[in-house]
């Protein structure tokens, strides 16, 4: 099976290619091209994984792709434990979205561009993970951030959609940049890109990977920068701070994009790609590397969270809890939790897609994304109530869903690691709970409100005209629930959340450990004696209780409203519009950039219309004046010469011509003498 | 003793017919036959040198064939030529297709 | 003078005569029919050397496919019927000269170069040997060939076929 | 070098024993091919048309034959006006000859063999291509219109059926692993392969040697009421006898090799009591071979022509892609084991 997974990208690639040639044609049909290409990915995908489950040895295929004096690029893809699992995530929480969205985008006039579009993002999703070495990985890379750009961007009528597709596409080119610049100073510190190569080399900490550049005055091991700008990429990609605020716009996309892109798996790329480069950040002096990640990702986390509290758009709310929800993966990698970290990976994706679908199936309900507008809507959309009840356990921490295992690993890994984030993670918990509580009281609890403003619809009557289909018309009554091929998946991804937690149950692995550790384990904290915490009841049981804090508190104020949401909007002050307003660091960002670089290019404008030109212009005088003076040399010289020239030229022409025979014997005849002579030169030297 | 100076004596006299047939011939097809007669000189010399310098892994033969497959194309591409201007032109004489020459 | 230094004599100047009734008939039939004793002179040096499989691919393509389809082609044109039109072009004379150099200095070349012992002994079942040399290092080669035969296909029937 | 020294290099090279076996069969095939085949086509179709054929020279007319031979021997040999002589006179023999040369590697009985060399059924396919240069060679020199035609003709059709021919040869060498023909009628089970495609390549195999032999239904070449006999209409008695030769030894040959490849060669159902492994062979391998005979002039006498375009069309647009496929399915049999 190992041996087979580089066919894994290619089944999605090939239905992107059917779809993208063939897709009007196909019409309805196209999802089940989609579907059945990650079928068959999924198929090889869980069979290389359950391979690695059974104790398979890592799988490892290299082959060079081009050569350049003594360095070489190779490209090739490696099957072990951690990118084994990550493909069987995708495949089948991205199988389940692909079924979801059958329903959820039925009737729109683009609908084998949806299935091209996500198909090339599996196909790049999954090359990024199964890569082994960061060449092909920043092609996978670079690829799921175009789906993202594109399918962000798919309702490409509503300028919004428009807005905020560029603004994820440049915010996360920043990061990329970074990213970019860290391999080539790894290709030029070791001479490869491949990952083992690099990782063996910082792990023997030879001479290349102990080598210093100056900053300034400072010191800097070269190896620290590269892994922090190699970091980067993870920054903008899965919106750590401060790269973080394309994230909650790039909510335009369909629902389904939000799942599969902005919350299970493109977002989750950065988290992996820490995860795969462990040994580049674990390897630096004191782990200093590490040491950032764990605080970018701490301080994502709490922010995010509590820019989560003031959102009301029930989509935004999920972003920015995906946000959070990031940041504590890569805390729970920068605490040495590297098992933690990726785990919470894994439960996440799980919960947090099914959370999106369920979203989707609400505002596929209701019209709206607005949670003031719903209400009520447990008794219209029972399945969804169900489904997201879970999701929002999950997403809390509450025993036994998933989110309390993973999450309570990485507390564990914190309070033992570095206390600090410890108490900022608790924090943060207690603002999840708090903040999700506070979105289900509002969506499913209360009465039904009714939509004040429906979102309008995305296409014009020429787009479905042109796809030969009718425009829906929007007479919303009471809301109804979702179609069975749109609850199928919310259900299968339910029952997800429940149970895929269970394998991070302390003694399900060897030596008391959970399944997962065994799994998932990075070498190097044994050679440094570093060993894992072991489950404690205390803890477990402090972390259950923040998140139940958290619940008990919302509950009072959104569902019993004991305590009115508007007086402690009144009593908290300003601090409600600065939460509500993003910290206004998106406004920041649009006055320091956007008008910065309106500003600067104003700027250059007026430099280049008074001083460039008027530069031109000068010389432009100065050459009139000299070539008039020219003009009389020209004339009696120069055209002189060049007539000269040109007669003798023609003369040799007269001369030649005959050789020019355009008869294929004469020239024979002269390169067989040529041939002759050739050998006669070379007997003579003989 | 027949040593591999004899086998590429008898290629070196073929190649030199084949290349003074290719010379003077008006008649395309027999130009054509000029060249078979030069590539199977040179087919002797390679299995020649398989069987005299390097036999282990038959790299003349390979070659050899090579050249025979190819010999087959160009045959077949040339006389189709020949076809289509003795249709044209009503000439298959290669001083006399001159079309281009001005 | 043993058998098959014998054999080689008599092969070498059925190639050689062949070959010079080739270049030298007036008549392009003869010319064509003269390919054969040449072509299968050569079969019979490959004989000599060995080579078995060339030797029947050499008959089935070189004079079974290759001499018929030129034949065919003289017949079709003017062959039969251009036995008065001048066969050579004005450079006989100079042609002669420069083939008959190169001969020659092929000739001291070949006989001044020192030969020595071959490398290795010859595979004994040469079939097998040559589809392993083809299947197995020279496969891109046999592939690229391969697309070279498709190309000259399509190529010789869309030339050759009448147009309208 | 003595003569001795040379007769021993004759030895060496097994030159003497070749020439011997040589003449042994090649006089086998005089007597055995045109001879005999030529009464015996006329007895079956005799027998087949309800007539009753040569009777009265010999018993039963079996005499028939040689008494026509001593007739053609007699008569003039004449040369047409402004025909190419050397050509004239060595197409025949060129067309005798290379049907001769099909037998070198026709195994008769275990050891009965004049050469068995390890290309031999490549060796079969490249000789028997021979022919068709006799034959245009022969149409040319005769400087007759209606030759020409024929020899073009059957040179098209020849070409055209030898490819078909070749993949069913082929797909033999693939299942058995070889190209000598001795160890193919070893590898053979016996009676015969029952793969679908050794039974696919046996029927490609006889349609295209029956094209090959210019044999009724695809005896185009020599059409006499279109053709006035085609290429060999201008021939006189021992130059025609000479093409009769060859034609009827090839017939003979194919039947022989399709009795090697498909039909177990030498092997028979049970030994022949009192007589050793060489005359038993050789008995079985004689019987089947002309019951393959029987047949294709069973098929001869029952079919009318066809159509030039006919027989290209079925060449090209039938067995050809069909034996190309059987050849592939043959292939991943012998991958797969």
């Amino acid at each position: 099976m190992a041996q087979l997974a580089w066919l894994v990208p290619l089944f999605p690639l090939a239905s992107y290619a059917v779809l993208a040639f063939r897709g009007r044609a196909l019409g309805e049909r196209a999802p089940y091209v989609a579907i059945g290409a990650m079928a068959l990915s999924a198929l090889l995908g869980w069979g290389a994984f359950l391979e690695q489950v059974a104790g398979a040895p890592p799988y490892v295929w290299r082959a060079v792709w081009a050569v350049g004096g003594e360095r070489t690029l190779t490209v090739g893809y490696t099957v072990d434990p951690l990118s084994s699992i990550t493909v069987a995530m995708i495949t089948l929480v991205g199988g389940l979205i692909f079924v979801y969205s059958v329903g959820y985008m039925r009737g729109d006039p683009y609908y084998a561009r949806f299935f091209a579009f996500l198909s090339l993002f599996c196909a790049g999703m999954l090359t990024m993970v199964l890569a082994n070495s960061f060449l092909l990985m920043l092609i996978g890379w670079e690829i799921i951030g175009l789906c993202s750009y594109l399918l962000i961007g798919f309702y490409f009528r509503r300028r919004s959609a428009n807005m905020a597709q560029m603004k994820a596409f440049l915010t996360t080119r920043v990061g990329d940049t970074l990213m970019l610049v860290g391999i080539m100073a790894l290709f030029w510190q070791f001479g490869t890109v491949d990952y083992h190569a690099i990782f063996e080399a910082v792990r023997e900490g030879g001479e290349s990977a102990s080598a210093v550049v100056r900053l300034g005055g400072w010191e800097v091991p070269l190896a620290t920068l590269s892994a922090l700008l190699v970091f980067g990429g993870p920054v903008g990609k899965s919106g750590q701070f401060p790269l973080h605020v394309w994230l909650p716009d790039a909510m335009e996309g369909p629902t389904p994009v939000s799942a599969l892109i902005h919350a299970a798996t493109m977002v989750a790329a950065g988290v992996y790609l820490v995860g795969r480069a462990y040994p580049l950040f674990f390897y630096t002096p004191h782990h200093e590397a590490l040491a950032v990640v764990a605080w970018v990702g701490t301080l994502t986390a709490l922010l995010a969270a509590l820019m989560a509290l003031a959102q009301d758009d029930i989509k935004r709310v999920l972003a920015y809890s995906t946000i959070s929800q990031l940041g504590f993966m890569m805390a729970g990698l920068g605490v040495l939790g590297y098992a933690a970290g990726l785990f919470h990976l894994l439960t996440h994706a799980f919960f947090k897609a099914l959370l999106f679908l369920a979203a989707g199936s609400v505002i596929h309900a209701v019209g709206t994304n607005n949670i003031k507008e719903m209400g009520g809507l447990r008794r219209f959309l029972p399945v969804t109530f169900w489904t997201f009840l879970a999701g929002f356990l999950a997403l809390a921490g509450v025993f036994p869903f998933a989110g309390f295992w993973s999450k309570d690993e990485i507390l564990l890994e914190a309070y033992h690691h570095a206390p600090a984030v410890y108490a900022l993670l608790s924090a943060t918990a207690f603002l999840t709970a708090l903040y999700m509580s506070r979105l289900v009281a509002y969506t499913f609890f209360g009465t039904y409100r009714g939509p004040a403003h429906p979102e309008p619809d995305p296409w014009t009557p020429e787009d479905y005209a042109r796809a030969g289909l009718h425009a829906p018309h929007h007479g919303h009554g009471t809301p109804h629930e979702s179609p069975r091929v749109m609850t199928g998946p919310l259900v299968a991804l339910a029952v997800g959340s429940l149970v895929v937690g269970f394998v991070g149950i302390p003694g399900t692995g060897p030596e008391g450990g959970s399944w997962i550790h065994h799994f998932l384990k990075f070498e190097g904290f044994k050679e440094a004696g570093i060993h894992a915490p072991s489950f404690s009841w205390p803890l477990a049981l402090r972390s259950l209780g923040v998140a139940l804090a958290g619940i008990a508190v919302a509950w009072l104020v959104y569902g019993l409203r004991a305590v009115p949401s508007e007086r402690i909007r009144a009593w908290v002050g300003p601090v409600y519009p600065f939460l509500r307003n993003r910290m206004y660091i998106d406004a920041l960002y649009g006055w320091v950039f956007v008008r910065g670089g309106l500003l600067l290019a104003a700027g250059l404008r007026w430099f280049d219309v008074h001083v460039v030109d008027g530069l031109v212009n000068l010389v432009g005088g100065v050459t009139v004046v000299t070539s008039r003076l020219h003009r009389l040399f020209d004339t009696y010289v120069v055209d002189g010469l060049v007539n000269l020239v040109g007669w003798v030229t023609r003369g040799l022409g007269l001369l030649l011509r005959p050789l020019q025979t355009g008869r294929a014997y004469n020239y024979i005849l002269v390169a067989a003498a040529g041939l002759g002579l050739i050998v006669l030169v070379s007997l003579w030297r003989l | 003793m027949i040593g591999p100076a004899h086998y590429l004596g008898v290629s070196a006299l073929l190649f030199g017919l084949g290349l003074y047939g290719v010379l003077t011939r008006r008649n395309a097809v027999a130009i054509l036959m000029g060249i078979e007669l030069m590539l199977n000189a040179a087919n002797i010399n390679f299995v020649a040198f398989t069987k005299f310098v390097d036999p282990t892994f038959v790299r003349g033969h390979v070659a050899a064939l090579i050249v025979i497959t190819l010999a087959a194309c160009e045959a077949v591409v040339g006389l189709a030529l020949v076809i289509n201007a003795y249709r044209h032109l009503e000439t298959v004489n290669v001083d006399q297709v001159n079309l281009m020459k001005g | 003078m043993n058998a098959e230094a014998l054999a080689f004599y008599a092969l070498a100047a059925m190639v050689l005569v062949g070959g010079f009734l080739v270049v030298q008939s007036r008549n392009l039939v003869h010319a064509a029919i003269s390919l054969v004793p040449t072509l299968l002179g050569v079969a019979g040096l490959y004989v000599l050397l060995n080579a078995e499989f060339v030797t029947a691919i050499q008959i089935l393509i070189y004079v079974g496919a290759i001499t018929v389809l030129i034949l065919f082609v003289i017949l079709l044109t003017e062959g039969a019927t251009g036995l008065r039109v001048r066969q050579r072009n004005e450079q006989v004379p100079l042609a002669l000269l420069v083939c008959g150099i190169l001969v020659v200095l092929f000739l001291v070349v070949l006989l001044r170069v020192p030969w020595g012992p071959p490398t290795g002994p010859m595979p004994a079942y040469n079939p097998g040997a040559v589809g392993r040399s083809f299947l197995m290092p020279y496969v891109l080669a046999f592939e690229v060939t391969s697309l070279v035969i498709l190309a000259s296909l399509v190529g010789a029937i869309v030339v050759a076929r009448r147009e309208g | 070098m003595g003569l001795g020294g040379l007769l021993d290099a004759l030895w060496q090279v097994e030159f003497l024993r070749m020439v011997v076996l040589a003449a042994v069969v090649f006089t086998f095939l005089a007597v055995g091919g045109p001879l005999f085949l030529v009464l015996a086509e006329r007895k079956i179709s005799a027998w087949i048309q309800a007539r009753v054929g040569p009777k009265h020279v010999g018993p039963h007319g079996i005499l028939q034959t040689v008494a026509d031979t001593v007739k053609l021997l007699q008569k003039e040999s004449i040369v047409p006006h402004r025909a190419d002589v050397v050509l004239f006179t060595a197409a025949p023999v060129l067309v005798a000859v290379a049907a001769l040369l099909d037998w070198i590697v026709i195994p008769f009985a275990p050891g009965v063999i004049v050469r068995d060399l390890n290309v031999g059924i490549l060796y079969f396919a490249a000789v028997s291509s021979l022919t068709v240069i006799g034959i245009l060679t022969g149409g040319w020199a005769s400087n007759n219109k209606y030759s020409l035609l024929g020899g073009l003709r059957s040179a098209a059709q020849m070409v055209s059926y030898e490819l078909p021919l070749g993949f069913s040869l082929l797909v033999v060498a693939t299942l058995t692993g070889t190209l000598s023909t001795v160890r193919i009628v070893e590898a053979q089970p016996y009676p015969a392969h029952f793969y679908p495609s050794v039974i696919v390549a046996a029927v490609v195999f006889l349609i295209a040697a029956t094209a090959e032999a210019n044999r009724i239904p695809f005896d185009l070449p020599e059409a006499e009421a279109e053709l006035v006999a085609g290429y060999f209409s201008e021939y006189t008695p021992m130059r025609f006898a000479l093409f009769q030769l060859g034609e009827y030894g090839a017939l003979l040959a194919s039947s022989a090799l399709f009795t090697t490849l498909f039909l177990g060669g030498w092997k028979g159902p049970f030994a022949l009591p009192g007589v050793g492994p060489v005359v038993d062979g050789m008995v079985w391998f004689l019987l089947k071979t002309y019951a393959v005979v029987f047949f294709l002039m069973w098929v001869r006498w029952t079919y009318p022509r066809s159509r030039i375009d006919q027989l290209l069309n079925v060449s090209w647009k039938i067995l050809l892609p069909v034996s190309m496929a059987n050849l592939l399915v043959a292939g991943v049999l012998v991958v797969l084991g």
